[in-house]
């Protein structure tokens, strides 16, 4: 059963990420700062999903 | 947003708070002031110090001349020989080209003078606008490069004592005292009797320009005293804990590039901050650089690197956030804490090298 | 678009590197010489073509919410298989490469084109444009990794790292070769520009590669804009001429 | 254990090998968010914050788990998924907490997943402390020391160029070189002059 550790390590790490991106999603954004983030974009990378490019 | 220049910029950068006028003025001081120091060079080292000035002149001068006739072509204007954005009439391009010759040491191949000067002025500065927009100095820029590429083949003059200059002797084993004896202090002063780079030998002609210049105002005095003073300060402090004479800070002054690199170099009002208080942080950056590269540094030379380094730094110092013309309280007493921690940690680190 | 065009964009025209400015690290990182740019270039052709097929592959079950935590599991896991496959078949590149195989998780590259691409395509023409992308990003490497290695040797090697094809180290091409035929002993890497082949060399010679392409797209917007001005002058005069001769046979009429 | 270990450990980091400059890590958001000094400030503000919380987690994760395990393999894979979520947990916490604290650093946070300094420097961790045969809690020091010192350069770099830049929008650079050309090459210089401190640790 070694190779479970693994599975189960990926597996508990995984779903850690995915609660706290959900978690972090469900949390709106203060209404001062939208401005600034619209401001202040990250010019280089191409990710359409980056938060800070909407 | 690519189109809201800061605003800033117009008040804190040089080169438009001083008029073009004045900028010829002192680029031609400069050549002034360091014609006996060239003189110098071409009387111990003869012919090989006149190709080495000559050819970084006029590489120098040949790479900008080609490089705004492909300009204007490119633009579509007809061929005039005589080119309006050539800085040979206003000296500019013989001081850097005069000023990084003179840091060579007199065995350098032709070919690595011309790469270096080649080098220095295109990307230290043609590519940034021209004169008064670079923000690297174009001739330690040059100088740097060679050194980094072609480090094995710069030599010193092999006759001369153990043809290694002092501080390359002193590299190897820093707090050799007995260096002093082979490098007599009056020779380091004059400038007779020693190796080296071609225009840093004679303290004495360097210290007549420095003061030449300092009569025309062409030039920003601070600097170089508070260069020189914290060099000597941090030698002052090593030569008292390691008990090796009041002599080791004067030999750290006298020897190397130091004297020219603060007199010659770091002032040049383009690439050196505007501000009273950031010259003096400049400088003092400067010297504390210095002092550690030649230390603890692989290089036995700290100069260049050091003006080069603090370059980058100096739209930092001008940052409109802090900048003003007064030194506050407050200021000082920071200011004095860091040179008394820049002290302890000198010592904090020779206690651990030696 | 089709097939061929898909494959053939990311060489020139939509080149990762130097149109997108994507992958930047290991532009400069590992493009000290031909091959380790060569070899970095195929890893993340592998990397990014499988990362595409799944992602295109499993697009219906991820949902929307968290598809971006997915894709980089789905890249992570890749990136683990290659890095253990180079480690076994060619130690010597992946112990060049070092830090930089794992970080093909974070190239901006990778994650972009799952998202702009392979979530929105089928399996084939996601798989398409992940070897397509992957190639114009080795090639924008090798351009890289050629340059500088000519430069600070003045020649290029293969074998050292990659040991497929070849026994031994070869020299592919060498300025020495072109010298010796004058002279004898001549050896051109003693005067190498040496800068290139350290830290500093990799930004600058990625600056003038990049001022090479923005120069040609300065001067092909300038001639645009010549052009359209031209056409607006030329408009303009025969607007004129009309006017005038408008005015004039009003003149005339009036005179009459 | 002594105190030098950790100067050595924090100057090295900063400013000979520098992140950007020597390692070439993180040039993504060096060439992408450098355009203003605010911007500069606050994502090496929080880069340093994450990137030292980082590699105190996924050293940690490493020598206690992955290693005790046998299964070193999947140190990427866990260490990517550590730092993404906990870049999530720190914008949330900011987002909650405090609202001057998110206009500073919060809106740099979603760029820092993909940033490779992070990643980078866990690994580099992994490679150069955790081989030498030193304690946990030395090794977990040294790592956090490093990524502090990692940190600090990171900052001093890009606030450096920042303000360059400032000076170059306003300078006229030739059309071809504008933009990243001509910051590429200001960094290469950069680098250039940085040699000049090699071997002073």
């Amino acid at each position: 059963m070694e190779f479970l550790v693994p599975v189960l390590l990926i597996g508990g790490l995984v779903s850690l990420y995915i609660g706290s991106y959900m978690l972090n999603k469900r949390i709106p954004i203060p209404e001062e700062c939208k401005v600034i983030v619209d401001e202040e974009k990250c010019t280089t990378c191409h990710i359409s999903t980056c938060s800070n490019k909407k | 947003m690519e189109n809201t220049l800061p605003k800033i910029i117009r008040k804190t950068s040089p080169y438009l708070k001083r008029p073009k006028a004045s900028v010829t003025r002192m680029m031609r001081d400069v050549t002034i002031a360091l014609l006996p120091v060239t003189a110098f060079a071409i009387y111990k080292f003869g012919m090989s110090a006149v190709v080495i000035i000559v050819l970084s002149i006029l590489s120098m001068a040949v790479t900008e001349y080609i490089y705004y006739q492909i300009v204007d072509k490119l633009d579509g204007d007809k061929f005039k020989f005589k080119n309006k954005n050539f800085t040979l009439y206003n000296f500019s391009v013989i001081t850097s080209g005069l000023i990084y010759s003179l840091t060579l040491p007199d065995n350098t191949p032709a070919f690595v003078v011309v790469i270096g000067a080649a080098f220095g002025i295109f990307f230290g500065k043609l590519i940034f606008g021209g004169l008064g927009q670079n923000v690297f100095n174009p001739a330690a820029l040059g100088r740097v490069f060679i050194v980094v590429s072609f480090g094995t083949m710069m030599t010193y003059d092999v006759d001369t004592v153990a043809g290694a200059t002092a501080l390359g002797v002193l590299n190897n084993d820093v707090f050799n005292i007995a260096v002093l004896e082979n490098f007599k202090l009056m020779n380091l002063f004059t400038g007779i009797g020693i190796p080296g780079s071609i225009g840093e030998m004679s303290a004495i002609l360097l210290i007549l320009g420095g003061v030449y210049l300092a009569f025309r105002t062409s030039f920003e005095v601070r600097i170089p005293l508070v260069y020189v003073g914290t060099v000597a300060l941090l030698a002052g402090a090593v030569a008292i804990y390691k008990d090796l004479g009041i002599w080791y800070p004067v030999f750290h002054v006298l020897s190397g590039g130091l004297l020219f690199g603060a007199i010659y170099m770091a002032t040049d009002p383009i690439t050196s901050p505007i501000t009273k208080g950031g010259r003096i942080y400049f400088a003092f950056a400067l010297g504390v650089l210095t002092f550690f590269i030649r230390l603890f540094g692989a290089y036995p030379e700290g100069v260049v690197f050091s003006i080069l380094i603090m370059n980058m730094f100096v739209t930092s110092f001008d940052y409109y956030k802090w900048t003003n013309q007064q030194i506050t309280k407050r200021q000082k007493l920071i200011f004095t804490i860091v040179v008394l921690v820049t002290i302890g940690i000198t010592i904090v680190g020779v206690s651990y090298v030696g | 678009m089709s097939k061929k065009e898909n494959f053939l964009k990311g060489f020139l025209k939509e080149n990762p590197i130097f149109v997108f400015l994507l992958g930047m690290c290991p532009a400069l990182a590992v493009t000290a010489t031909f091959e380790t740019s060569l070899g970095m270039g195929l890893l993340v052709v592998f990397v990014l073509t499988s990362s595409n097929i799944v992602v295109s592959a499993v697009k219906k079950w991820i949902p929307h919410d968290v598809r971006t935590p997915a894709y980089i599991v789905i890249i992570a896991t890749f990136v683990t298989v290659v890095g253990m496959v180079t480690e076994a078949y060619a130690l010597d590149l992946y112990l060049a490469l070092g830090v930089f195989i794992p970080l093909i998780v974070v190239n901006c590259l990778i994650l972009g084109r799952a998202e702009a691409f392979a979530s929105k395509n089928t399996v084939v023409d996601s798989a398409i444009d992940g070897i397509g992308m992957g190639l114009g990003f080795t090639f924008a490497l090798v351009v890289i990794g050629i340059l500088r290695e000519f430069l600070a040797t003045g020649g290029i090697m293969y074998g050292v790292y990659l040991p497929f094809f070849v026994d031994a180290p070869i020299t592919i091409f060498s300025l020495d070769m072109i010298i010796n035929l004058f002279t004898n002993g001549f050896v051109i890497s003693d005067y190498g520009l040496k800068v290139f082949s350290l830290p500093p060399g990799a930004f600058i010679a990625l600056g003038i590669i990049l001022a090479v392409f923005q120069f040609k797209k300065a001067r092909k917007d300038r001639k645009a804009a010549i052009a359209k001005m031209e056409r607006i002058a030329e408009l303009k005069r025969v607007a004129l001429e009309k006017k005038k001769q408008a005015a004039l046979k009003l003149a005339k009429a009036g005179g009459k | 254990m002594s105190f030098a270990i950790f100067a050595t450990a924090i100057i090295s980091a900063m400013l000979i090998n520098n992140v950007i400059l020597m390692q070439f890590l993180g040039i993504c958001p060096f060439l992408g968010v450098s355009k203003k000094s605010s911007a500069a400030i606050g994502m090496s503000a929080a880069v340093l914050f994450v990137m030292v919380i980082a590699s105190a987690v996924t050293y940690t994760l490493y020598d206690l788990v992955l290693y005790q395990y046998g299964i070193p393999y999947i140190s990427t894979i866990a260490f990517i998924l550590v730092i993404a979520s906990l870049v999530q947990f720190v914008e949330m916490f900011i987002k909650k907490t405090s609202k001057s604290l998110y206009k500073s650093l919060g809106i740099y946070l979603p760029l820092i997943t993909t940033n490779c300094a992070i990643l980078g420097v866990s690994e580099g961790n992994i490679t150069n402390i955790w081989t030498k045969t030193i304690p946990y809690w030395e090794g977990l020091l040294i790592a956090v020391t490093t990524a502090l010192g990692t940190g600090l350069g990171f900052g001093l770099i890009i606030f450096a160029f920042s303000s360059i830049r400032e000076k170059l929008e306003a300078s006229n650079v030739p059309d071809a070189w504008k933009g990243v050309p001509i910051s590429l090459v200001v960094a290469g210089i950069m680098s250039l002059a940085f040699l000049g401190l090699a071997g002073i640790i």
